[in-house]
């Protein structure tokens, strides 16, 4: 569904991807692991358009969209749910959900509307205040929520458990696996390791630029490299 | 040399910084680290007073310097750099690094002289006439280093060196910092790249989300189990076994 | 000592120039809080409108009123593409780069005015000019009552775009939030035009409602300028309730002040205004950030 | 004698020759050029070297007109007396202007709008109250004797405005060579950084306001007694302020020659747009078609050549 092939990418100068292989099949959690600075939100954000990359491929139900605008993206169903939510603070809960399906899935929208709240009934309660005014949790449900709005056929999401109690990390990920179990694919950018390994099919390790190491999820925690590429020892 | 006791730093109800304290003795290169978002820049600039503590104190050298501006802490003989390099653009190294070599004398022949010795120490004096602008990322951080070095300071606070460096360029710069202490600089530096940690400094700090949850050497801090959370999420410590 | 009929008189007089500011000030302050840029050149554009309003009328005797829905399209069409073309181009990364290019722009358009209108006033001789309203004490000049109106009308007009259509919240969203719009597919660099269109077709009204009752100059705009940033930054910059409060405190503000210090040291107030609150209140009186 | 050293003499040479050789008119022309270069290079210490952009800066020029004029047509003062008592008046309204917005934390755009709003509130004092005669303005009772400020024949106050014009270069070249002119470089380029490596910021941004306010006074005292005659909007219009930012921005703001670079353009540009009128017949009016070619001119330099018409000439050091 999703492959990247020798993406590189940065900012200005800076190259941070050097040369990146990575595939999303359709149906599939792929959990997106590696230490801070590695590279995991450039390459989110190639991704997503939000830059163009340097050089390489992306490929997007077969259709190359290194370099295409954001809004086409969005469009052909690729859409990310950000680190740091990014939610829309001076807006309602329902007008950040409304705006999900600016570009795509705006037909439904008033299903769509009515599946995600029965997802996220605390949004529900709260349609009427502004998003700047939830607590991050809320925010990050409302995140996601304006993510699926859009009728997704593969969601990025980045960070979704930072900052959040370990209760409701729990509940997070519990999220994750029943919206893969509708259907979704899902690339999951996380630092927690342990619960996303648990959670994903398959995943890869990020490392200063590059893929240190990737395979099934179930072999990638007993791999002893995991930890060094986090701790360096 | 540097005693931070009980630091606090809030934004708008966020604790970015809850009550930290370090101690960096002198001659020492001292690591910070942390995962995402753990404070550690904040700490850095409340530390060089970028930031007004909302609560503890720093004492630089047994005089007390917290809250003080910038320019005084910079006076006192401690300076910092910046994660997001921030080079003078359009004018040269050599202009770049003798506004940080001004901070010891106003005669121009001698800031020009000390510019060019903190270059070859750095091993830019093959860009002294490049423009802050037109220089890599290695070259930004060199020049970072440099400008910081010319103000003659014996404390350095740096703020991720490394981050943006291919690994040649790590080695090289690992080398500069070395070369540094050598020359009597003490250093505290915050750090992502964890080999580079471990090859430089003697010590490390560990802060989570604001608090300060570790110290010691970089073996035993790769071992400690509440870092090992911290860094790779709950229930870590227990799955992962080194 | 001041009769209060008179007092009564100044304070309506103040409101009603307030209703023009209100218009003129939600235009600038939409711009900064989408853009977060400083229209300099907002005083002169409202001069080039007003200038569309007048030949409009002396060549093809359109009624000012009436040529509202044209020379605010035309006025929108105008901001969308000079942002398009240049003020969306050039920032560099520095904002004082925006006021810079907008002040190039204010000196073109005046200048460009002087050099083809010539520096004579122009007015607009309309039948219900002389017509006047009596309330209280006060008597005041039908049109303006129309203008204070219509200004309203057309501000609460906006609010309700913004509110409930899908641009007017995508508008919102940009404001604050660029990275997270994006994500959800929207044309930031379009709503940027879109804003600065809007900005600017505020202006188009206000130009219509003003031509009646007010004059043309090539200089017609600095009137506007320094009293509009005033608002803006009074209300706090980026604020609508601010613009909408902040123009009809300084309405009355420059009416009160005209009556009491005169005209030539009335226009004093607008000034300090500006000062004080940028000294000591920056986020002015509903504005989130400086 | 190194190249840049030799153009500078021959340029000065040219300079002192110059108005033994061409008409009255054209020395008037040469006068304006480096009066213009001077209070240009005035804006040009404080919004190019320092990159405090003011909108505002004729609240400066006004201060050392009507001081001057004030002590001299009230007080009877002497004018070469009034000078520099006009030229400090500059500097303290610099510095107070200075710490009122930079003890406010007024950076970028809003540091530009508030000398704006103060040059309007001086506008409107000078136009209100009774010592400076109101709207009337001020009128220096004309005695052409150079003990009085005043110059029978025009080549001595060309002589006067070119020297005024090489101290502004003067100044400018320092400031490329000291310690301060690095700091306000430093400054500009990027204020975190400046403080970081010891830089007192606000110290320093309140130094170079109280110069460039000076210098700027100095200009309007030198204005006042060519044309002895001041009114508000002469001293304190918007006008003013836009031109000493154009000459600098379109010169080249930050370099040491691009105020007088800008000057000479604005000036030739006149003269063009003069000898266009008089063939069009349309274009009755000059100032207006010179002023959008300038305006067209700051737009292009904001968008595409950062450091102006100096920037064609100098070659910046470019790494391959």
């Amino acid at each position: 569904m999703l492959e990247i092939a020798s993406l590189r990418a940065g900012y200005g100068a800076i190259e941070v991807l050097r040369g990146v292989d990575l595939a999303v099949g359709a149906g599939e959690i792929v959990a997106l692991l590696g230490s801070n600075g590695a590279g995991k939100s450039t390459l989110n954000n190639n991704v997503s358009g939000l830059y163009r990359p340097f050089g390489g491929t992306i490929r997007f139900d077969g259709h190359d969209i290194a370099g295409a605008p954001s809004t086409r993206i969005v469009e052909a169903g690729l859409v990310q749910v950000p680190e740091g939510r990014r939610v829309f603070p001076t807006l309602a809960v329902r007008d950040n959900l409304e705006l999900g399906s600016y570009r795509r899935g705006k037909a439904a929208r008033a299903q769509n509307l009515e599946r995600v709240l029965a997802m996220f009934p605390r949004l529900k309660e709260r349609l009427t205040q502004s998003a700047g005014t939830l607590s991050g949790g809320e925010q990050q449900m409302l995140a996601i929520g304006r993510g699926l709005m859009a009728e997704p056929r593969l969601l990025i999401l980045d960070e979704p458990s930072l900052g959040l109690s370990p209760l409701l990390v729990e509940e997070m990920f519990g999220l994750i696996g029943q919206l893969n179990r509708q259907g979704l694919a899902i690339l999951l950018v996380e630092q927690n390791v342990v619960q996303s390994l648990a959670i994903a099919h398959r995943a890869y390790v990020l490392e200063n630029g590059r893929i240190a190491l990737s395979g099934k999820a179930s072999e990638l925690a007993e791999h002893p490299d995991l930890r060094k590429s986090y701790l360096g020892h | 040399m540097l005693e931070v006791r009980e630091l606090s730093k809030s934004f708008g109800g966020l604790k970015a910084v809850d009550r930290a304290s370090l101690d960096v003795k002198p001659g020492e290169i001292v690591g910070l680290i942390g995962p995402n978002g753990a404070g550690k820049t904040t700490l850095f600039a409340a530390i060089a007073g970028f930031h007004r503590p909302d609560a503890g104190t720093v004492v630089f050298e047994g005089k007390p310097i917290t809250g003080l501006p910038p320019h005084r802490i910079c006076a006192a003989g401690m300076v910092r750099t910046f994660q997001i390099t921030q080079p003078f653009a359009s004018i040269s190294v050599r202009e770049n690094i003798m506004v940080g070599a001004y901070h010891q004398t106003a005669d121009r022949k001698r800031a020009m002289q000390e510019a060019e010795s903190v270059a070859e120490m750095v091993g830019m004096t093959d860009q002294l006439d490049q423009r802050g602008a037109d220089l890599t990322v290695a070259g930004r951080k060199r020049l970072e280093l440099a400008r910081a070095l010319a103000t003659g300071p014996r404390l350095l606070l740096l703020d991720e060196v490394m981050a943006g460096l291919n690994p040649t360029e790590i080695v090289e710069i690992v080398g500069v910092i070395k070369d540094i202490r050598q020359a009597g600089v003490t250093i505290l530096l915050i750090e992502h790249v964890m080999q580079a940690v471990t090859s430089l400094a003697e010590r490390v700090y560990v802060l989570n989300q604001g608090r300060m949850i570790a110290e010691g050497t970089p073996a035993a801090i790769a071992d400690d189990p509440q870092v090992v959370e911290a860094y790779l999420g709950h229930g870590a410590a227990k799955v992962l076994r080194a | 000592m001041l009769d209060p009929a008179f007092l009564f008189a100044g304070i309506l007089n103040g409101l009603l120039a307030g209703g023009i500011y209100v218009l003129v000030a939600v235009g600038l302050t939409l711009i900064y809080g989408v853009l977060h840029i400083i229209n300099f050149a907002h005083g002169s554009l409202l001069m080039l409108a007003m200038y569309a309003v007048f030949w409009l009328w002396r060549l093809l005797g359109v009624d000012p009123y009436a040529a509202l829905p044209v020379v605010i399209a035309g006025a929108f069409a105008f901001g969308f593409v000079l942002y398009r073309l240049l003020i969306g181009r050039y920032n560099h990364g520095r904002d004082e780069n925006i006021l810079l290019i907008t002040l190039g722009l204010s000196i073109v358009f005046d200048n460009a005015a002087l050099l083809f209108f010539g520096g004579d006033t122009q007015t607009i001789d309309v039948p219900y000019a002389g017509t006047f309203v009596e309330i209280g004490a006060a008597f005041l000049p039908l049109p303006k009552i129309i203008s204070f109106v219509a200004s309203l009308l057309i501000c609460a007009a906006l609010g309700l775009y913004m509110a409930w259509s899908d641009t007017g919240k995508a508008i919102r969203a940009v404001a604050k939030e660029r990275q997270g719009a994006r994500l959800v597919g929207i044309d930031v660099e379009n709503i940027f035009a879109i804003s600065y269109g809007i900005g600017i077709a505020c202006l188009g009204a206000a130009a219509c409602l003003l031509m009646p009752t007010y004059y043309v100059t090539p200089t017609s705009g600095h009137a506007f300028v320094l009293v509009a940033f005033t608002i803006v930054v009074l209300g706090g910059m980026g604020s609508f309730v601010g613009a909408a409060v902040g123009g009809f405190l300084i309405g009355i503000t420059e009416s009160l002040g005209g009556l009491f210090l005169g005209e030539q040291l009335g226009q004093i107030g607008i000034s300090l205004i500006f000062i004080l609150i940028l000294l000591f209140k920056p986020t002015g009186l509903f504005g989130s950030k400086a | 004698m190194s190249r840049p050293l030799l153009l500078c003499a021959l340029g000065l040479a040219a300079a002192i020759v110059y108005p033994l050789l061409v008409p009255n008119y054209l020395v008037n022309v040469g006068m304006l050029i480096f009066f213009t270069a001077f209070i240009g290079q005035s804006w040009n210490i404080a919004g190019g070297f320092a990159g405090q952009t003011s909108f505002g800066h004729v609240v400066f020029f006004g201060t050392g007109a009507y001081t001057s004029t004030i002590l001299q047509v009230t007080y009877g003062w002497n004018p070469w007396l009034a000078w520099p008592v006009a030229t400090a008046m500059g500097g303290v309204v610099g510095w107070m202007i200075a710490v009122l917005s930079f003890r406010a934390g007024l950076r970028g755009s809003y540091f530009a709008l508030i000398t704006l709003a103060f040059a309007e509130v001086f506008r409107i004092l000078a136009n209100s109250v009774s010592f400076t005669k109101g709207g009337l303005g001020m009128l220096i009772k004309a005695d052409q004797r150079p003990i009085n400020f005043q110059f029978k024949d025009p080549i001595w106050i060309y002589y006067l405005a070119l020297l005024l014009c090489i101290v502004s270069l003067l100044v400018a070249w320092h400031l490329t060579r000291s310690r301060f002119g690095a700091r306000l470089i430093a400054i500009r380029e990027n204020e975190d950084a400046a403080r970081a490596l010891g830089i007192d910021v606000f110290a320093e941004k309140v130094k170079v306001l109280t110069l460039s306010g000076a210098m700027c006074a100095a200009g309007g005292t030198f204005y006042a007694q060519k044309y002895l005659y001041i009114d508000p909007w002469i001293a304190f219009g918007v006008d003013k302020s836009v031109e000493m930012l154009l000459v600098s921005m379109v010169g080249g703001a930050g370099t040491i020659f691009g105020p007088l670079i800008g000057s000479f353009t604005l000036m030739g540009i006149n003269e063009v747009t003069r000898a266009l009128a008089s063939v069009v017949p349309a274009f009755k009016n000059v100032q207006p078609l010179s002023l959008v070619v300038y305006g067209i001119m700051l737009i292009l330099i904001v968008a595409r050549l950062p450091n102006g018409l100096m920037g064609l000439f100098a070659r910046k050091p470019r790494n391959a």
